[in-house]
């Protein structure tokens, strides 16, 4: 099977974002992203998802690094300051890389 | 007495101070506040039809510019008394310049307990004053310097939920009439006041979440959380007063004034002053205003609107 | 004018156009429709009890005889005028085979405000006439030569969530009577109209997402999408009228031919015919038919039916 | 013949076996759940307020001490006879002494279609019956010699989901009165069987699921699953005849006893007692003990009843 | 702590398939998963998972390398060319890798 | 970029844990956590999540090694051996180190 490196994005961060987000990845070269509703607990408190105000969400793209590294650069200069926001990479093997 | 409704609100108060597990899933507050929105807005509706057209833009017109004052009557006590970064006095402002649904609902049972009549066209007024504030909230931030995302605002001030589903109401109602609803009554309006219960339930448990965040901050908040409502209610009973409305509406207007906004605004605010801490104003306008109007302030800014028809009616 | 359950699906659909925030959660659109496929199903159960069951077992065949038709009318104009690879209009053609009981419940609405009477068993042959379409698209698809997994498609055709509800409420109302529903009447029948408006509102949001996958498949799709509906209602009147329904049992029926699925038929599709693109299904089902029934075709295929009774009559 | 409710049970019951793709959303079982308890408990609490406080005192310390006592009848006979480990037989055993909502929830129900009388206090019985099993049970899996978290404990048991709202609805109810409730009748007393009937539904697929499960423990958790309720609803009657409760009071109360948590228990035990696997004591509560009770339990110690206070009387 | 290497495979699919691709994973050797809901966009256009017909899941499987291979060669031979389907793959460290 | 590799915890379990484990975690020194809704089956059979009693949760923590390692442990000792649970780590490169 032909499989290849692809890095997976992860971001897990307000859902007031979730709009504008989506908009800034694909706008970045992401060819898809995934999204899964979260609760959670970081710096800025925690979040419990009980209403829209507290809910979190995870983003998860899978994208080539330098994709990767414009959409966290993004995000770090953009929301990082202003949001509860947290992002890690790490590598994950593909099938049909060229989908990504 | 209490108002049944508000012994819902103590019980998800309680509970969320004792740490129960009782949690609602966000499915069932999304529903609750859904039918919550679209009831009120029906039932505006039907009597915006009744109205004659001018008299309804220009109460609209008063009502716009008073959402658009009071938030710059509470920036300059927020940043110069309370010493708040510039964003933070803005966002707090804004919530207190627009409304809160809950409260309305609440003041509608409490009336019609007390068989007190208001002009029923209230919800018309209430769509209306949720827009103003945001805007002023955002010029507030910014200044009008730099330059402002004009479709973003306008995106956050006339297309979130609770806007559509309040706005959407009020045209069905306008358009059906009575007669037109009479098949959605069972839902929107014999289900009423146990949604609102069940409303309740739910922010008695956010609420008591506030309380966390509202302590790091302190008196200043919680004085202000009293006084500001207390002064708004003032402003719309006098505006409710030259509106001519009857001492009933003139009171409700009071309540909508004092009341502070939970939904609309802090959605608005989180994208648009992004710098604004939410959990500050969160904090302020559900950890005590909300609280303080329903138990309290809806009796007493009646009482108020009563007496100033008396004074000036004597 | 429109009833007023139909502005809820206009209000959705203004909200979805203009890409507001208003996003009803996923458990709530599954309660609502869960509610009113039990709605109608006990509706219909009630009255099946009072029916001879020989003209239930007539009536069961000749519709279903119809709903297996109906794809094989569709198929070869989506296939060789359409140009559509042969499983898309194969699953196109399954979709307008059977029927939408979202479109069945404004018609109902719709039939209590006139005040126009139909025989009240209609929901058994609404379930009925879930059935054979999806067999038919499965053929179509694949022809007699290759292996059918029968056991997957009767799981697919029978045991899919909205005819389990469907046939469920019928056994419940045919084995309890009116009187045994008499205790569960205010959550199943007297909120029946709001829980409509509210599902309307849900597919108001749906409809408008379709939209834009519709474009790429251009005008031939909205052309079939309001062509097809006609044709099959004319179907259904005339069937109506062999098997002696009233003039309003057969105006359902061509309502119920004019429907197309958007629940039952695209999860089967899915399954038993994957290659099928199920965008281009739901857009011409969701986007073009199910908007044009429920605001224009219902009192057009009640004009037809009486305008066909008129005639015969005459 | 049935309840129709109960055929709401055996729907989702005959769905879950058929593996149909029925599935209510998690928040949905939660809403209805919650509306449940709150009713009930409303109800109940409504009453409350009509009774002598000595004679609820007594009561309540009654039947706290039957619910701290029938786990210590079922524990040697699941540890002895049944050879299950100690932590399983005291888990079960807990399951037993406190009780099922639902089952009292289908008993209110069926003693209302056959006009029964029974003291409606009950539910503040059934609120008290919830506490002292689960105690019991964590003394029985560790008794006294090793540390037990007493904070944690007590958490589980008074700070559960059912109970908060049960307590909850009592407090509202006794503290509003029935003209206080008029205004949330609609949603929590008239819908109150529908709510029941899509509670069964869920039930009757959560029961299918507990079947799997059930298989491998065989034969003896069938029988206990069984002999258990027969047993405790002996328990009940001659406690409510005891405490002179009218015959339907009695009744009910030998159903409560006869009735086998899954809600307030498992949670606890969960925490208290982890090595207990959960899916042998909900298979038997679930899989046999709530099916047995509602179809066949409820009717059967309500003739035991009768008949005890025909004899008692005689 | 013994802790031992092995695979994590990640597919993020139509809801539609649950049932099936449970019984496929399950039959091709893996000893459990893992399901949340999803929503988000690929090639097939935007998934919003408003109803049923548009929801997502996100499956996680941990399992050995033979094993996640032949998954991934079985959703892509019989799921990739008509369903929505992205897979991905990495190495997790378990701790009782005898359970998985 | 200052990118920097830290562990990314995942534990899957019963949902009536998420109280007690969501403190341990805080008490073991990770300074945040995400949870997801899940459902699944392994050992212990299937967990359907259609109420309460059989829901999973999926709580992602990224931390330092040290704390990965210690809450793992923790959770091995403690809730392995009577709740349904598996618990997985890889390497993840996060942007602002100091946050975690
Ligand atoms: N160390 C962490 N591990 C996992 N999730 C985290 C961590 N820190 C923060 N989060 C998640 O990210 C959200 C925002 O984090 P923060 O900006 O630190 O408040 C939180 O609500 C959590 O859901
Ligand atoms: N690059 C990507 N990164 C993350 N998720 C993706 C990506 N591409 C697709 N997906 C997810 O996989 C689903 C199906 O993808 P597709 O088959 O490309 O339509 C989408 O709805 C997304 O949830
Ligand atoms: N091999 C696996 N891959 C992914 N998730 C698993 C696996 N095994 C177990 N799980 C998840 O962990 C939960 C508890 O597992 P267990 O303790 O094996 O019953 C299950 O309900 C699944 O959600
Ligand atoms: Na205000
Ligand atoms: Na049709
Ligand atoms: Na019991």
């Amino acid at each position: 099977m032909n499989s290849s490196t692809r890095k997976l994005l992860t971001i897990i961060t307000e859902s007031a974002l979730e709009r504008v987000l989506v908009g800034d990845i694909e706008k970045l070269g992401a060819h898809g992203y995934t999204i899964t509703d979260a609760r959670g607990k970081g710096h800025r408190g925690p979040r419990t998802a009980v209403w829209d105000e507290s809910s979190n969400i995870r983003i998860d793209v899978v994208c080539d690094d330098v994709t990767a590294m414009a959409i966290a650069e993004h995000l770090q200069v953009h929301y990082y300051p202003n949001y509860g926001m947290i992002l890690f990479m790490s590598d994950v093997a593909v099938l049909r890389p060229e989908k990504f | 007495m209490l108002d049944p409704v508000l012994l819902f609100f103590l019980l998800g108060l309680a509970a969320g101070l004792l740490r129960s597990e009782l949690r609602l899933p966000a499915a069932v507050y999304d529903l609750v506040s859904m039918l919550l929105l679209l009831s009120i807005g029906l039932k505006g509706g039907i009597e915006l039809a009744k109205q004659p057209f001018m008299d309804l833009a220009w109460q609209a017109m008063a009502v716009l510019a008073m959402g658009a004052l009071l938030p710059f009557l509470a920036f300059p006590v927020l940043r110069f008394v309370g010493r708040l970064p510039r964003a933070d006095a803005a966002s707090v402002a804004a919530h207190y310049g627009s409304v809160s649904v809950g409260t309305y609902a609440v003041a509608v049972a409490y009336f019609a307990g007390k068989q007190i009549e208001f002009e029923s066209h209230m919800p018309f007024l209430l769509a209306v004053l949720e827009i103003p504030a945001i805007i002023a909230g955002i010029l507030l931030a910014r200044g009008l310097s730099r330059k402002i995302h004009l479709r973003t605002m306008a995106h956050e001030v006339f297309l979130g939920k609770g806007i559509v589903l309040l706005i959407g109401g009020l045209l069905i109602g306008w358009a059906a009439g009575p007669e037109g609803l009479v098949s959605v009554k069972p839902l929107f309006f014999d289900l009423f006041k146990g949604i609102l219960a069940l409303f309740l339930l739910e922010m008695g448990l956010i609420t008591a979440a506030q309380f966390g965040s509202l302590r790091q901050h302190g008196l200043f908040l919680v004085l202000f959380g009293i006084g500001m409502p207390l002064a708004s209610s003032v402003v719309g009973i006098v505006l409710g007063m030259a509106l001519g409305l009857s001492p009933g509406g003139a009171a409700m207007l009071g309540i909508l004034a004092a009341s502070a906004s939970y939904i609309a605004v802090p959605a608005a605010m989180r994208i648009s002053v992004p710098e604004a801490n939410p959990t500050l104003s969160l904090g302020v306008s559900l950890g005590v205003t909300f609280p303080f109007n329903v138990l309290v302030g809806i009796p007493l800014y009646h009482a108020l609107a009563t007496k100033a028809f008396t004074l000036a009616g004597g």
